[in-house]
């Protein structure tokens, strides 16, 4: 799909099929492009990436990354010609390195001489923020330290792919934004699959999404239309968000109608900044009357459709959903074409960085 | 005619008794032989062999091994073997034993005989000075007033045939008994100073013997006719 | 279905062609030189036969006794830290850098009649020098080695990972051993058994000095062959090809069954 | 701060010290035997002191060998998956199981002047037999098992978790190999090399058979010990005492350099 | 603190000091309570479990469990013989063990016959919902499911201490609340400390939170003092949160005051459950008048005091804390003092159950 408005040949196509495993995917990633891989336990993400990283070779692959055929047609590259960098769940620092010379191994395997490669590896450590720790031994590192580590030796190959399978599972919360914002920057050029749990990963990096169930896709499609409207029962479960495209003036997310709206910026939002808003459905109030008070976000709307949601009424606007209860929805007498109030605190509206050409931010 | 035992007091013991025997490694064939004809001839009675280097066998006797009768391929190591009480009486010579040159068979390095050794050419081998056979290879070069300059100087005469045998060393000094056990893969060729460096075999009962007038009945079997046709027919010479 | 693994670098497979070859040819060699018309006639006769029989005997003992003994010594090696731990790890190399001949020596000094224990175990009516016992404890000398170190290096690769787990489930140390370690370790164990029997099988220098060549009591193949090359080197190499298909057999049987249980 | 390692049963201590006494009361023996005030007359005559360093120079060259042909065939034997396998596993094994006897036999029938490989070295100037390379030779054929299947189950215990890693960095074979696989394993390695260093150190009846025995040229210090054991057993005792010594230095001084790098 | 409540002697004191490693911690736990331990990575949390748990031993511990000396005064009690179970991040599952032999592992060790340890096994493997797995060899199972056998086993014990480092971590957000769920149950009636990266976590689980920075304690409370007033660094970067106790009654929160609350609850909660309502100061709104519209909760309230909180303002009230913009807060003229009322929707209000007894629901 997105694949299209690249040249033919760029960006990632896949098929994996394991017959032990009960896997078969198929993925297509245009050049640049992130997609987050969202799915329980087992569904097969560790499987996709590993195939695609040529660590597994699975019954039956077919990968062309970029115009190279990476598998299929009798071709099998080893890992290591690949340009397809993997950080998984475990950090694997090498043991007997300190933290410097780990970065500087992928530099160093790629030719760059021995200063050149350290200097790099501490530009990369730098940047994740444990330059201090460079000379430590992976053994002297707490979990966190480790994993970070690792990120920084994935990133330090300048990959083709990379691939991160939950590589956040062992950041502390502190943390986890500010690596986010550092895996955005980076990113940003680099075609990447995120295996992930956090829904916030996969909005704050993901071009698009794509949900794994018992080893098939069900879902694929732009990050904001998936954790919007999720149409499998795994991403109902973990997302079902409020996404409004637009972009900073005056310190305000304007959308291409026009309406302005008050957020809660994840870091410094310069006016002209590509924005998505997020809101939980939850947060969002339904009135028939402009209300006053603190909320600053007072948005005209008109009710689409009105969906159960177990006890609770999921209210479709053209603007945006709200989750109000059922009790709500009977007092108010609500019904499809009725113009609405949709209120929204300021604080309850999280206004992200959209990546510039994203779907999100079309 | 002497070898029989009726001895009164082993009724019960009759059919179990079985005799040890060390002997140096190079009477291996003929000491099986005269076992098994020690055997037929004396019911109950089993002859165990143990063979090895003569002054391994010596040693094994001083660290305790049960045996009855010893033989040895030289006197040194038989009179440590004395020095040590560890024997019965007084050893007899048994056999004798003297060296030939040996070659390869097809002797490539065309070795005519003794002094053909010195050839610088010709890859000899020996036993070292401090083994039996080598000690009586040093005799024979001094009386032949030659000077070999072995490549190697081999713990054992077994060494020596292997590495002649093989075709790796051109020529060697060993045994006459070795030369005719080794078979076709070797030439032996006499010498004439050969009689300067006779080796001569004693055999002797042990006095920690189980089985005293059984030991004196094998020692004195081995002296007798049987024991010196059998020996002859090895190649060992008379004591 | 597979991992990629296998990726080592192809030009390892010249210098580990010419090493394995420089194995194969010797033996190869020796396969050459048999006297096949011969053969069964050299490797059936009674003594031959007692021969391998007491040989496979003795060293099935031996590989017994070098668990029994090797096992707890090879977890105090690498679990324990106490001084002079690598003078002991130096201590069980030696047999290994002895000539055998010396092995035997010393366990003479030691267990013969004038030996260090000698007369003590004679008080107990114990002759161990020159019996079959003899056999298995000079076989034993040499082959204990081999399975102290290689399940001590296969212990210390391992870890402690599973143990420290095992622990906080509340098993104690004797547990944890018979249920996690022992399990864990037990391809590196089977290796360093099978290194031990190996050892055993061929074990010369130190049997023939303290256990002396006794037909059917103490003189074993090894010894056969040494003291068959003396009169008949084709008997010999007859009967070293039998060692080495017997060797060949135990081996790929405990590593067949090995490979059933690794996978 | 430590790690509360060391969580074994202590029963253990019982078995673990029977297994070391009854390999430290026969070396015992040998040293009570000794006598002392011919001691250094013994070990420093020039015969002794022309074996002593053959045998260092030897060993020493012998496991230069076998790290060089060992490595690669253990690579190959724990990381390449082939048909055969575990046949070339047990080939590799053989060497430890044949007598060294049988062992210099093959050598012979095989580098020998008139064995399979003999005539095309001979075309080639090289005369093998009888020289110190056939010392080494010998020495090598039956060290490099010990070399090739200790660091094979090292290699196997350590996994390939680090090699894949390394391999998504971009690492090619042989980089992972060298940086990765190598530094690793580099304990066991040592290891391996040391039992190979120690067995070369010992080793006997391969080479009196297939490099004979000439001072200086041939004759190691294991020949010389059995050697002077026909005429003078305290002299053999001596020398087997320099040989434990200088094995335990060497054994000390590289396993005191390998533990300070594990550090 | 909450030791008083319980007979001298109960519970866990504990002391752990390591120079190498620069932490100094002394924690105590009454019977029964479970702990969190919050804390940026490095901060010691490891440490601090692995030491108790009997795995490492640092330059100075005293710790003493329901009247036992674990450690102190020349004791140092082995792992086995202490009663404490650790669950880390890495599942280390015995390999050559299926995942019931796994699980009966502890009961077997403490001296259940076979056959029941096995039934115990599958019971604990049930429960934790991958009964399904019980014959399969760790290495057949993906990494989230590892660590639910994992803690199946860690749970199978029975400790007396339960000390989890990051349990979660691995697992999916889709089964989270499930084994929250579970762990609540479990954790009601034992001794628990639970390191974790998650307030919902601590919030869930925990009746007391810690925080340790830099090797030692700088938070130590209930876990409503310390989430909604967090006087820390890192308290105040993951924290922060209304908490309302009362207990249900009609499918509400009512406090003792008699303040009835509308929520959405995390599971099922009869009548008479005592419950925390959890919201986000960011969710709820300030208005000088009661407004109508969908909201269900508007909460009279005074004005205690206003703390400037970046570009936004805290309103502390008497019953709840808003999070508002400056903007708002000028518009609104908001001084101390001020009645306003407090709204929030329902479907922002999470309802938690709470423990007995435990210091939020008091
Ligand atoms: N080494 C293996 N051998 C055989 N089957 C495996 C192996 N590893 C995983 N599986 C199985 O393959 C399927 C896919 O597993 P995979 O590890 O790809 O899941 P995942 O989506 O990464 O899960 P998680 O979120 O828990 O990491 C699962 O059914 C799992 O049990
Ligand atoms: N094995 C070790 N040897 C020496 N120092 C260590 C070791 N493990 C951790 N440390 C150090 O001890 C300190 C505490 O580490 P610890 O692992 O307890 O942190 P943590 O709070 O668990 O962090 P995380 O959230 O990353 O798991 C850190 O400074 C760390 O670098
Ligand atoms: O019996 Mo000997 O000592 O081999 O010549
Ligand atoms: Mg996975
Ligand atoms: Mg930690």
């Amino acid at each position: 799909m997105t694949s299209a408005t690249h040249p033919v040949g760029s960006g990632l196509t896949a098929r994996i099929r394991s017959e032990e495993r009960d896997v078969d995917l198929a993925l297509t990633l245009a050049t640049g492009e992130t997609v987050a891989v969202l799915g329980p336990n087992g569904a097969g993400k560790s499987t996709l990436v590993t195939a695609l990283a040529g660590l597994l070779r699975p019954d039956e692959a077919s990968i062309r990354l970029d115009g190279t055929v990476l598998a299929g047609d009798g071709t099998w590259l080893p890992a290591h010609r690949r340009g397809v960098a993997l950080l998984a769940q475990d950090a694997l620092l090498f043991p007997h390195l300190d933290a410097r010379e780990n970065v500087a191994f992928g530099p160093r395997s790629a030719g760059v001489p021995r200063r050149a490669a350290r200097e790099a590896a501490e530009r990369w450590l730098h940047d994740l923020g444990v330059a201090d720790l460079a000379d430590r031994r992976p053994s002297e590192l707490s979990g966190g330290q480790a994993q970070r580590v690792a990120l920084a030796r994935a990133l330090a190959t300048e990959p083709r792919l990379l691939l991160l399978d939950e590589p956040m599972a062992a950041l502390d919360v502190s943390v986890a934004p500010e690596i986010r914002r550092l895996l955005r920057r980076v990113l940003a050029d680099r075609t990447t699959i995120l295996v992930t749990h956090d829904v916030l990963d996969a909005l704050a990096l993901a071009d698009r999404v794509v949900v794994v169930e018992d080893g098939r896709v069900v879902e694929d499609g732009p990050t904001r239309e998936v954790l919007t409207r999720p149409r499998s029962a795994f991403g109902a479960r973990i997302a079902g968000l409020d996404l409004i495209a637009g972009s900073m003036r005056d310190g305000r997310l304007v959308t291409p109608d026009g309406l302005a709206i008050d957020g809660t910026p994840s870091e410094p939002l310069p006016d002209g900044t590509p924005t998505v808003a997020v809101v939980s459905p939850a947060d969002v109030a339904v009135h028939l009357d402009a209300p006053g008070g603190s909320p600053r976000n007072t948005m005209s709307a008109t009710i689409t459709h009105l969906e159960p949601f177990g006890d609770h009424v999921l209210v479709r606007t053209d603007v945006a959903d709200a989750r109000i209860t059922l009790a709500s929805a009977a007092e108010l007498d609500l019904s499809p074409g009725t113009r609405v109030h949709l209120v929204v605190k300021a604080t309850a509206v999280a206004l992200h960085p959209a990546r510039p050409g994203a779907p999100g931010a079309s | 005619g002497c070898g029989t035992i009726d001895g009164g007091s082993d009724t019960a013991d009759a059919e179990e008794r079985t005799l040890t025997v060390y002997a140096a490694a190079s009477l291996t064939q003929t000491f099986e032989e005269l076992g098994e004809q020690f055997e037929a001839e004396n019911d109950g009675v089993s002859v165990q062999l143990g063979f090895g280097g003569s002054s391994d066998l010596v040693a094994q006797l001083q660290a305790g091994a049960p045996a009855d009768v010893l033989a040895t391929a030289d006197e040194t190591t038989m009179t440590s073997a004395v020095d040590d009480r560890l024997v019965d009486g007084d050893p007899e010579p048994f056999a004798t034993n003297v060296l030939q040159v040996l070659t390869p068979a097809g002797n490539p390095a065309d070795v005519q005989g003794l002094s053909d050794l010195a050839r610088p050419d010709v890859q000899v081998v020996l036993c070292a000075p401090v083994v039996p056979c080598g000690a009586a290879a040093q005799r024979l070069e001094e009386a032949a007033g030659i000077d070999v300059r072995p490549v190697s100087e081999e713990q054992s005469v077994t060494d020596v045939l292997g590495k002649v045998a093989s075709g790796e060393a051109d020529a060697g000094l060993v045994y006459v008994t070795d030369v005719l056990g080794a078979g076709d893969a070797v030439v032996g060729i006499d010498v004439p100073e050969a009689d300067t460096a006779v080796n001569s075999y004693p055999i002797a009962a042990l006095a920690g013997s189980d089985h005293p007038d059984l030991a004196a009945a094998f020692v004195a079997f081995v002296l007798g006719e049987q024991g010196r046709r059998v020996l002859a027919e090895a190649g060992f010479g008379p004591p | 279905m597979r991992d990629t693994v296998g990726t080592f670098p192809r030009w390892l497979l010249v210098p580990a062609a010419t090493s394995a070859l420089f194995i194969a040819v010797p033996l190869l060699a020796i396969v050459l030189r048999v006297d096949w018309s011969q053969f069964g006639a050299l490797v059936t006769s009674p003594s031959s036969q007692a021969a391998l029989w007491l040989s496979l005997r003795t060293a099935s003992a031996t590989t017994v006794l070098c668990v029994l003994l090797g096992v707890p010594l090879a977890l105090v090696l690498a679990r324990a830290r106490f001084r002079g731990q690598s003078l002991l790890r130096s201590l069980v190399l030696l047999p290994m850098v002895l000539p055998p001949v010396v092995g035997g020596i010393a366990l003479l000094y030691t267990f013969g009649r004038r030996g260090l224990l000698g007369e003590s175990l004679e008080v107990l009516g114990l002759q161990i020098a020159f019996s079959t016992t003899a056999v298995v404890l000079a076989q034993t000398f040499v082959a204990l080695p081999f399975l102290v170190l290689s399940l001590e290096g296969t212990l210390r690769t391992a870890g402690q990972r599973y143990e420290r787990v095992a622990a906080t489930l509340g098993a104690t140390p004797t547990t944890v051993l018979r249920r996690v370690t022992l399990p864990l370790v037990l391809p590196g164990l089977v290796s360093g058994a099978i290194l031990s029997f190996a050892r055993a099988l061929g074990e010369f220098g130190a049997t023939i000095t303290f256990a002396g060549s006794l037909q059917g009591t103490t003189r074993t193949l090894p010894l056969e062959i040494y003291l068959q090359r003396e009169t008949d080197p084709d008997a010999a190499v007859a009967l070293s090809l039998l060692l080495v298909v017997v060797a060949v057999v135990v081996i790929l049987a405990v590593r067949g069954n090995d490979a059933r249980q690794a996978l």
